[in-house]
């Protein structure tokens, strides 16, 4: 039998100003179940908690509502008073006579009515509650950093800074990502390579942190706290603990004609090769669609210059299993293709090239070794336009929705730097916007156009067509002037919109994170929790979240390690307790729940289960991770047969509370 | 005999309702028929029988039988029993009056039901004699002769005049009641009509049908039949069969909470449904192959058992037409007889 | 149509934990007056309202249910309101598909800001269902108030 | 084609494909036939049967026969097949048991149909160039095939079998069906005037379950009607408002999954159109999310699993015009 204690708050005159706050409690205490019904002054005071500790020990109470303020104020408060009465603290639930019911209304009798109708509810529902223990789970005290780029860099030496392990997982044969592609950085204009390759030495070289370079993310289970990862790490033919970064062997490779990814295909590498000189790690890799010796077994010429016997052409992949308590996503972008753009001549023209393109076209380690040079006929180019949103802000499906955020600031680099280098170069910027939000990004924005005479033009260019004299017709207008302009150029550079890494969707699938429509990893909150995504123990940074620039993405970078770092410094997860539970003897195994799960909190298995008729049968049935469970309750309205329900808010309690009210 | 012409009919219905409450077939689709409260110039169905049997009328589909009133935390106990007001049945066929017999045993043996007693009380029941019985019926394998039909008054149709005759004192009440619509008539067509009927009954698909095979006597062999499992391997385990069923009989209590007190009323079970004998230590009846054969031990060879031989079967044909698979107590005679 | 000026409807309110309880709380704060038909039932997410509930307010002789939560996009939980919305949306077009009337169901967002919102909303569904009349068409008659 | 799906059946027991075949049983009637489970070439010879009358959507029955010993063939027609792929991707049906054969639907005959026509006695029915010749103990009766067909026939949504191992005869398509006619002939009348037609079939619901029973998307391990714990469970409609209760509350748990196969209303025994319930559902799935086709395949997002940001609000509903 149910012995439940009410406890009416005056809360000054706040509530008993405008509710009979002795005839609630007298009301109340003909409920069923009640054994006790006072009202106080101020139940949230010293002397108020100890009126209820008193009455629950005295009373022996297994229920206990205060009808007071919000719960969003004091329900913690009178958890913790009943706990150390001995109560179990989820035994307590609260009827809101304040904000939602003395503050509102002014007829005395209709707010007391009401009050004793919420105050019936609460007791209604407080005979359903169970005791509830807040459960605890181990935390792996490892991070894994999922992208080797700037944000994985940063993250992973912000981590291991902490002290803890974290492992690097990178798809390249090295890390560094799109900024070691880049030649100089806005708006200060310091050399990429100079501030991030001591980073990638860095992380190579701290105890703490693990490199897995050439490899992938094959597959993650556990939950946060928990995650078991298997990575692959593909075949690269060289024995990485062997290799020394030599050289050697890419300098007899005799296959010479491979499209160097590193520069974006403008020059060729050879079949086994360094991405770059600073790779880290500095480890040689075959590349097996050009090798002669792996498609034909003709060669072993890098075998035989190795002087450490690296070379292994019988490699294959290799899976190792590692377990996590924390992830950080970190898959960054890509420029988009831009084969769908014919207007812009980008597939049958090669001067016209896109922004990352110019970065190798001007780097000192770029295909020119730093001479700006036109593609086609290695002619110093004295007219350049440069059309900004190709495929970003963009209705149609050729492109993206969004603004791509960095091109407006890097067009304003790359125009400054043509200028200031060759100061014979007229450069035409076509914007539709000019977007330099950012801490001296407008001031860098108007030095190219005042101080360089960048033209800036506001219009749209209509076509780009390459003529038989070399040159190349580019067509648009210019909105301001209205009119329409055609302009002799030399080379046009395109400003492509980015888009997250193809790997990031199968990726959220793994993780059972959210994605946006463009496979942007979706933030816990837009606002408060950006750099965490709704799944407990998985981060997010850099541009797998969204467009950034180097310093958005490196302050990102740090603050999701500073939230793993809180979540490794743990010994172990405290769990909302109030989360879904399915009972397996209804489930159906449908997968309904599971599909609606936002954190992938709900696993299936097969169970040997006796069934009523004394036979035994295997089952597919739901169990619910109370780690990972936040209890959102949208299984329990998708589970069709009522196997899912809910902790502290179960079909049963609010039920009650829906028949208390319309009673 | 008295009689009254097809004509008249619905004068004697309007006679009827205005001292009692009446409920004729009627029509609710062509040849869809359903019990109706008559009210003036509605028209008696035509098709052979109601969907839903006349057990209603007794035993209806849901019934309170007590209120509990909790003020604070007193309950008070009410008893809502009230004399039932009386009604006529017209229109009732063979094997449906048969079975108020077959629920009599069950509802007036001790200890009587007070609520079906308070209804059989007050109801007269009016059959009416079968001209053209359909394909499904087999009441004659139960020893029903569906040309003279039983209940309170019989009545039996030539084609132009509808005969009565009364059976019990509460019949001869009612004919009395209405005598003066009734007028003396000649009977001699009526003999060559049931002549006729039965001849029909004996050319139907089912009229071989005997219960010959089955009884109190053939428990145990019946039981551990081992054909129990094919014939129930498609049973859904719905409670179609039982509710159109004119004897089934078996029903649960249960307590309603409006909020502002107990309602206690008994409502139709059904042996198919997967929760009937659901007790505190588990269910007896775990799987559809024990449910399935209890439905049909009960009307074969339990019921007999304990009433005189008396079969717990009217061959009405109800289950045959409304069964979603088609599995029947006729394909379960068949599988089961002696070969 | 005529209005009982008599009548008080029942009118229940979920209301999702993180913005619309919230806001709720936020109109009494800010002493924003709304009809004591209205009675809050704290949900974590709307997505946690089953259908069930909702019969099972007007079979106990509610005459109005609405169900509030946070702005879609906005879900403390990041996809529940979109559940919702679908469910609800499915769920109310039933009802009215049955002839129950339309404007005895609601769903709307409250923001944990919104006070006013709150207020304003609950003000004007009262006042819809006031226009109603007592629930019949979806009750149950052994609940009826003696 | 009986004879061809015998054969079939025959064939693929003695080479050992399968151990069982799932199949219709012939009755005491011309129109009686009763979903089975054959075992043997002999059992098939001498009852199987597939003709006008073999309505019964067998899909559910492979629950439970999939998770038995050995492998199970299963005949089905076009409708069936939506059902049977549902099923699998609810993981009820355990799809490598079964060697599914797709065989040619209906139009099927609902003998209800023929009765209502006042004919009685029915001992054989023929269809001879669409015209029924219907033998009774009272003579010979006729009447057009296309008046007895049966109510899930009339609006076929697909000949075309989403699933199958082997087809006997041909596949069809997807077909442009008038199946939401009647939905929208309901949308179209006034509130009160729906509430009437609804109460009018609905009080006449004896809660005998059978809808449910026989629907293939009622799967529950322990329907929540039937739990105790639920809080709604009943086993009677012992109030107007339970009735509706129980419909709309089923036809809410199988939104997004029915498949529109039309058993609940073919086994009905009061001929409630439930399956217009159902309908409503889908087609505003259909108007509101995009068209979907439960069972149609195996992989798609449920809609009410699924969302978009800019679905539309319930106040589509609430403006639909006057009531």
């Amino acid at each position: 039998m149910q012995r439940i204690g009410v406890f009416v708050c005056h809360c000054g005159t706040n509530i008993a100003a405008t509710v009979d706050v002795k005839a609630v409690a007298e009301a109340l205490s003909h409920e069923p179940g009640v054994v006790v019904s006072q009202d106080y002054q101020y139940m949230c005071s010293e002397s108020g908690q100890e009126l209820v500790k008193n009455a629950i020990k005295e009373h022996g109470l297994t229920g206990v509502v205060i009808c007071s303020c919000s719960p969003r104020m004091h329900e913690n408060t009178f958890r913790k008073a009943a706990a150390s009465a001995g109560l179990n603290p989820y035994l307590v639930e609260i009827a809101n006579i304040r904000e939602q019911c003395s503050w509102i209304h002014k007829d005395i009798a209709s707010a007391t009515d009401k009050a004793i109708i919420l105050g019936k509810a609460a007791v209604a529902k407080v005979h359903l509650n169970a005791p509830l223990t807040a459960g605890e789970s181990p935390v792996v005290k490892r991070a894994l950093v999922i992208g080797g780029g700037i944000a994985g860099i940063q993250t992973a030496l912000d981590i291991a800074e902490a002290g803890f392990d974290v492992d690097i997982v990178e798809k390249e044969p090295t890390i560094g990502g799109k900024m070691a592609q880049i030649d100089k950085t806005f708006p200060t204009l310091d050399c990429a390579a100079c501030i991030l390759t001591p980073k990638m030495v860095e992380a190579s070289q701290n105890e703490h942190i693990t490199i897995h370079s050439f490899s992938e993310v094959s597959d993650v289970k556990g939950f946060v706290g928990n995650f078991t990862v298997t990575i692959k790490k593909k075949a690269r033919y060289v024995d990485e603990t062997k290799c020394t970064g030599c050289g050697l062997c890419t300098e007899k490779c005799p296959m010479k004609k491979v499209p160097n990814e590193f520069n974006m295909g403008l020059d060729n590498r050879t079949a086994v090769y360094i991405p770059f000189a600073q790779a880290v790690p500095k480890v040689a890799t075959i590349d097996p669609n050009y090798c002669m010796m792996l498609k034909n077994g003709k060669c072993g010429v890098c075998s035989k210059v190795c002087s450490v016997g690296a070379i292994d052409y019988k490699q294959t992949d290799k899976f190792i299993e590692q377990k996590y308590g924390a992830i950080v996503v970190a898959t960054g972008f890509n420029p988009i293709k831009l084969d769908k753009y014919d207007e812009f001549a980008y597939s049958c023209c090669p001067d016209v090239v896109t922004s990352l393109e110019l970065e190798r076209l001007m780097n000192a380690a770029g295909p020119n070794g730093g001479t700006l040079l036109r593609p086609s006929d290695k002619t110093h180019p004295h007219t350049i336009v440069f059309v900004q949103c190709v495929g970003s802000r963009c209705d149609d499906e050729k492109g993206k929705p969004y603004c791509s955020k960095i091109c407006c600031m890097y067009t304003a680099k790359h125009a400054m730097l043509i200028r200031e280098k060759y100061p014979d170069t007229e450069v035409y910027v076509f914007y539709i916007d000019v977007r330099t939000p950012g801490k001296n990004f407008d001031e860098f924005y108007r030095r190219a156009v005042e101080q360089y005479n960048v033209h800036y033009i506001k219009g749209m260019v209509g076509k780009v067509t390459p003529k038989a004299d070399g040159k190349i017709d580019v067509q648009a207008s210019d909105l301001l002037a209205n009119e329409q302009l055609h302009i002799n150029a030399d080379m046009v550079v395109l400003a492509a919109a980015i888009e997250p890494d193809k790997t990031a969707r199968p990726l959220a699938t793994m993780l059972t994170t959210q994605m946006d429509t463009n496979d942007f990893f979706t933030e816990a909150h837009p606002k408060l929790r950006p750099v965490e995504s709704a799944t407990a123990g998985i981060f997010l940074s850099g541009a797998c979240q969204g467009p950034k620039d180097i310093p958005e993405t490196v302050a990102q970078a740090s603050a999701a390690a500073a939230k793993a770092i809180g979540l490794l410094c743990k010994n172990s997860i405290t769990c909302n307790p109030c989360v879904a539970h399915s009972d397996e003897l209804m489930c159906n195994g449908c997968s309904a729940c599971e599909k609606v799960c936002p954190y992938g909190a709900i696993t299936y298995q097969d169970k040997e289960f006796r069934m009523p008729d004394r036979s035994t049968a295997i089952r597919r049935v739901a169990s619910v991770n109370p780690a990972v469970c936040q209890g959102c309750g949208a299984c329990t309205v998708a589970c069709p047969s009522g196997a899912m329900d809910l902790n502290g808010f179960s079909n049963s309690q609010i039920m009650a509370e829906v028949d208390a009210i319309c009673k | 005999m008295l009689k009254i012409s097809a004509s008249n009919l619905n004068a004697l219905f309007d006679r009827i309702a205005e001292k009692q409450t009446l409920y004729i077939p009627v029509d609710r689709e062509p040849n869809v028929s359903e019990y109706k409260k008559y009210e003036s110039g509605m028209t008696m169905s035509k098709a052979l029988n109601t969907v839903r049997s006349a057990k209603d009328f007794f035993f209806p589909q849901t019934e309170n039988l007590a209120e509990f009133k909790m003020s604070g935390k007193t309950i008070e106990v009410k008893d809502i029993r009230k004399e039932n007001e009386d009604f006529v049945v017209f229109g009732v066929r063979a094997c449906d009056a048969r079975s108020f017999g077959i629920l009599d045993k069950v509802f007036l043996s001790e200890p009587v039901d007070s609520f079906y007693k308070n209804r059989r009380d007050h109801g007269t029941i009016v059959t009416m004699a079968c001209t053209r019985p359909a394909e499904t019926c087999f009441c004659t394998t139960f020893g029903i002769d569906p040309t003279v039909p039983g209940g309170d008054v019989s009545v039996f149709f030539d084609g132009e005049n509808y005969f009565f005759l009364d059976n019990t004192p509460k019949g001869e009440a009612f004919v009395a009641s209405v005598s003066d619509l009734l007028e003396n008539g000649d009977a001699s067509k009526l003999a060559e009509v049931q002549e006729n009927a039965r001849n029909i009954m004996k050319k139907l698909p089912l009229a071989g049908l005997s219960t010959d095979s089955f009884g109190g006597e053939r428990l145990m062999e019946h039981f551990n039949s081992d054909k129990w499992a094919e014939l129930s391997e498609s049973c859904f385990g719905c409670g179609t069969c039982t509710f159109v069923c004119p004897t089934c009989q078996c029903y649960d209590i249960r307590d309603f909470d409006t909020g502002n007190g107990i309602k206690r009323f008994r409502c139709w079970d059904s042996c198919m449904y997967s929760d009937f004998t659901k007790m505190a230590h588990g269910n007896s009846r775990n799987s559809q192959l024990e449910r399935f054969r209890q439905r049909f031990m009960h009307k074969l060879v339990y019921f007999p058992a304990n009433n005189d031989g008396e079969f717990g079967c009217v061959g009405c044909g109800r289950c045959l037409s409304k069964c979603p698979i088609s599995m029947n107590i006729v394909k379960v005679m068949k599988a089961l007889e002696d070969k | 149509m005529q209005v009982n000026e008599n009548f008080e409807p029942v009118i229940v309110a979920f209301c999702c934990n993180w913005c619309s309880y919230a806001g709720a709380d936020l109109s009494g704060t800010n002493r924003l007056n709304y009809p004591a038909n209205v009675k809050i039932i704290r949900v974590p997410c709307s997505c946690r309202v089953n259908p069930m509930f909702i019969l099972r307010a007007f079979q106990r002789g509610a005459d109005g249910v609405i169900i509030c939560g946070c702005h879609p996009g906005d879900c403390h939980y990041t996809s529940g309101n979109y559940f919702t919305r679908r469910r609800i949306t499915l769920l109310y077009s039933m009802l009215d598909f049955l002839g129950i009337e339309r404007n005895r169901t609601r769903l709307e967002w409250v923001s944990a800001a919104e006070g006013a919102k709150f207020a304003a909303v609950m003000n004007q569904f009262v006042e819809d269902v006031k226009k109603l009349g007592p629930n019949r068409r979806l009750e149950d008659l052994r609940c009826r108030k003696q | 084609m009986q004879e061809a799906m015998i054969k079939r059946a025959k064939e693929l027991l003695a080479d050992g494909t399968v151990n069982r075949v799932m199949g219709w049983k012939k009755g005491e009637f011309a129109y009686d036939t009763t979903p089975a489970v054959f075992e043997t070439a002999e059992e098939i010879d001498r009852e199987f049967v597939y003709n006008d009358f073999t309505q019964a959507n067998q899909s559910k029955y492979l629950i439970k026969e999939s998770r038995k010993e050995g492998k199970i063939l299963a005949l089905l027609k076009p409708c069936d097949t939506y059902s049977f792929n549902q099923l699998v991707k609810e993981h009820r049906i355990i799809r490598e048991n079964v060697y599914v054969i797709g065989i040619p639907g209906g139009p099927k005959i609902d003998i209800e149909k023929i009765k209502a026509k006042g004919i009685t006695g029915i001992t054989n029915v023929k269809n001879e160039d669409f015209t029924l010749k219907i033998e009774t103990i009272y003579g010979v009766e006729t009447m057009p095939f296309y008046e007895a067909i049966s109510v899930k026939c009339e609006s076929c949504k697909s000949k075309k079998h989403v699933v199958y191992d082997e087809l006997i005869g041909e596949d069809g398509d997807v077909l442009d069906s008038n199946r939401f006619d009647m939905v929208e002939k309901l949308e179209n009348m006034t509130a009160q005037e729906r509430y009437d037609f609804w109460r009018g079939e609905l009080s006449r619901c004896i809660r005998c379950n059978a809808c449910r029973n026989v629907c293939p998307a009622c799967t529950c391990e322990n329907c929540v009607f039937d739990n105790p714990k639920s809080g709604i469970d009943q086993k009677a409609a012992a109030d107007s408002f339970e009735e509706n209760m129980f419909h709309i509350i089923r036809a809410f748990h199988v939104a997004g999954r029915c498949t529109d196969c039309g058993e609940c209303s073919r086994v009905c025994p009061q001929n409630i159109p439930l399956h217009l319930l159902n309908r409503k559902f889908i087609k505003d799935i259909n108007c509101l999310y995009g068209e979907y086709q439960a069972g149609a395949d195996t992989t798609s997002k449920a809609p009410l699993t699924d969302y978009r940001t800019d679905d539309c609000e319930p106040s589509v509903v609430h403006e639909r015009g006057a009531e």
